[in-house]
């Protein structure tokens, strides 16, 4: 999430140039070029900020430079970040392209239909930057007003008993599953990003939680066989997990296992000695990326 | 809510301390502050608690005020009054206008619940018994208005007060049961896992 | 909340009916009356209904209550103030005793909105009505759960569904005028010229 470039001491100060002051504590830690959540909002904001680091109009052609840090950036980003959090960014690299494309055009030549074209599409990138920046800017005024109001108090007190009766009727218009269906809105966790992956690749598993599994059935009885680990296993993902940290449980010597013949049936003993679930903890290290 | 434990020295510290801001500035104006957010009534201790003065000239102050309010100050009558009650101090609407106070309640639109009062409702409905700061906190977001709605509707309910920390743990009522066409909460339809499953962390964070 | 529908036939029919036992009143004090008992702005027509006298009496009464509560007229300054907010009037704390109240009622901080909440709030403010995909391609991020932050806080509503998209439209509530402490929309300030121009490519590519 940091790719640190701290060769370029100038860098750090760009990284929210609009609201400087608003995310203080955190600018002090961050040295170089350090996209953190707290200040960094997207491709547009780190588009803006690449930018204005280098000071550059984005008309110019030495955005080959502003491209090669994008690039650098993403690559630092690893394959640890969230695929839609990468997929955004792709619209950034997109828009880069686009402008570099309209930047290596002649200039003041206007002849062919298509070059008209591409600097059109130059202009509206740029309006959209544009545009992006003004409600960044305008937001700030936000911020003020609604903290300003937030400490005034107005008179909002309940009314008298005598008064409340003559309350009209409330229209209430809910079921219990509309109802429920609220509730589950207003337990979310706020603000915390909600594209959907689930559709398009199985949730991880983790070894560390299946091996878990596999210490507690191990410990509960003399012997066990690998089958009836995986009973009720409901996908191969964990199956394969399950079998990943018998593996990795022979190697820490906390289980001994027996095959009679090839491919038959496995047999489980938990022999460990010394076994703490802080060894749980680290269990499948090699696993992690 | 009133608070008739506070003793002389509580007043006299809250004197020296977290008024001391504001202490050039007139008592009657001050108390005028307070009297306008309080929902019941208050006694002069607790006001003058509040306004970081002794009780004596609070109580002085709260006569003038009286006074101003029914006329016989410089101004003139107010459509409220200020009035003890009970032993407290609260501002009323002035008698005269009770008729006219009716009628524009009963002229109201028939009342809608707002998107924030009914996902209050909601959280109240699945985590009752629970306080205002503990919803407070689930919502991200000031609820007081919200609760006084729902109090004021007759959805909710103050079930009973916390004895360590004073927290009114609130309930729903009978009423939502109906409203939602269901015999008692059992019938609500389950929300789990963010309830169940996340119970434990869901509990810290609420419970600060 | 507040009705703007009334039309002057209505006000007069008011008058002429169920106020009239308090016709000989002055129409400050039931606007005091009135003023004390609502939680939320209500506009001049609204008052004017709820006291049953013409506008124009009603906005000369309130501006007559502003000077006296401001100290202008014969009595003293009051600890409370009368403000324009949100389209309506309502009673609040002199700004003078909002730290004397804060402190007094306690409670948390209110929970501030995140920079991705403020602009995508700002976004919806300026270009309402607008989809949820509009401003996302403004701001080029996934605004899902901050729009359902702000829905979620009452400062912005659901407008309409795009009979042909099925696209809801989003725009702004008077509670969020409230919030911020201005009367309507055209108080925002005003935004870069640049986005007027670019405005009309830029919605056609936003609206597919």
């Amino acid at each position: 999430m940091a790719p640190s470039h701290s060769e370029d001491p100038s860098a750090g100060e760009a990284s929210d140039a609009s609201a400087p002051e608003e995310d203080a504590p955190q600018e002090v830690v961050d040295v170089g070029f350090r996209v953190s959540l707290s200040n960094f909002d997207g491709p547009f904001d780190l588009l803006l900020n690449l930018i204005s680091k280098h000071e550059m109009d984005i008309t110019e052609v030495s955005l080959s430079k502003v491209t090669d840090e994008f690039i650098a950036y993403l690559r630092e980003l690893g394959p640890d970040e969230d695929l839609d959090e990468t997929s955004e960014f792709l619209v950034v690299a997109a828009t880069l392209l686009d402008m570099k494309v309209a930047g290596l055009l002649p200039q003041g030549e206007l002849v062919d239909a298509e070059s008209v074209a591409l600097l059109e599409a130059r202009d509206l990138l740029f309006a959209r930057l544009l545009q992006y920046r003004a409600f960044k800017e305008v937001s700030a005024w936000f911020s003020r007003s609604l903290q300003y109001e937030d400490r005034r108090h107005a008179r909002a007190v309940r009314l008298d008993e005598k008064h409340r009766a003559r309350t009209p009727e409330l229209v209430w218009t809910l079921s219990a599953s509309d109802f429920a269906t609220l509730a589950l809105m207003a337990f979310a966790p706020k603000e915390i990003p909600t594209v959907g992956l689930d559709h398009l690749h199985a949730p991880l598993v983790s070894i560390r939680e299946q091996a878990a599994i596999v210490v507690t059935l191990l410990r509960s009885a003399e012997s066990v066989t690998f089958r009836e680990i995986v009973a009720g296993a409901a996908e191969p993902g964990i199956v394969v997990a399950r079998f990943l940290s018998v593996l990795e449980l022979y190697r820490h010597a906390a289980l001994s296992f027996e095959q009679l013949e090839p491919l038959g049936e496995l047999t489980l003993r938990w022999s460990a000695e010394h076994w703490t679930d802080e060894m749980l903890a680290t269990l499948g290290a090699d696993y992690d990326r | 809510m009133t608070d008739d434990t506070v003793t002389d020295a509580d007043v006299t510290d809250a004197a020296g301390t977290g008024a001391a801001a504001t202490a050039e500035l007139p008592i009657t104006e001050k108390l005028e502050a307070i009297l306008l957010i309080i929902d019941e009534p208050h006694s002069l201790v607790s006001l003058a608690a509040a306004v970081g003065a002794p009780v004596p000239a609070v109580r002085q102050a709260i006569e003038s005020l009286v006074d101003e309010y029914d006329g016989r100050g410089q101004g003139p009558r107010r459509g409220f009054e200020l009035r003890e009650v009970g032993g407290g101090w609260r501002l009323y609407v002035r008698e005269d206008y009770d008729d006219l106070v009716a009628e524009f309640i009963g002229g109201q639109a028939p009342a809608r619940l707002s998107q924030a009062a009914l996902e209050t409702l909601s959280v109240i409905a699945y985590k009752q018994p629970v306080t205002r700061s503990q919803v407070a906190s689930i919502r991200a977001v000031n609820v007081d208005s919200v609760v006084r709605t729902l109090l004021g509707r007759g959805l909710i309910t103050e079930l009973f007060q916390d004895s360590e920390t004073g927290a009114i743990n609130y309930g729903t009522t009978d009423l939502l049961l109906q409203n939602l066409g269901i015999n008692s909460l059992d019938e609500l339809p389950p929300i789990s896992p963010l309830l169940d499953d996340g119970a434990d962390g869901f509990d810290e964070r609420t419970a600060r």
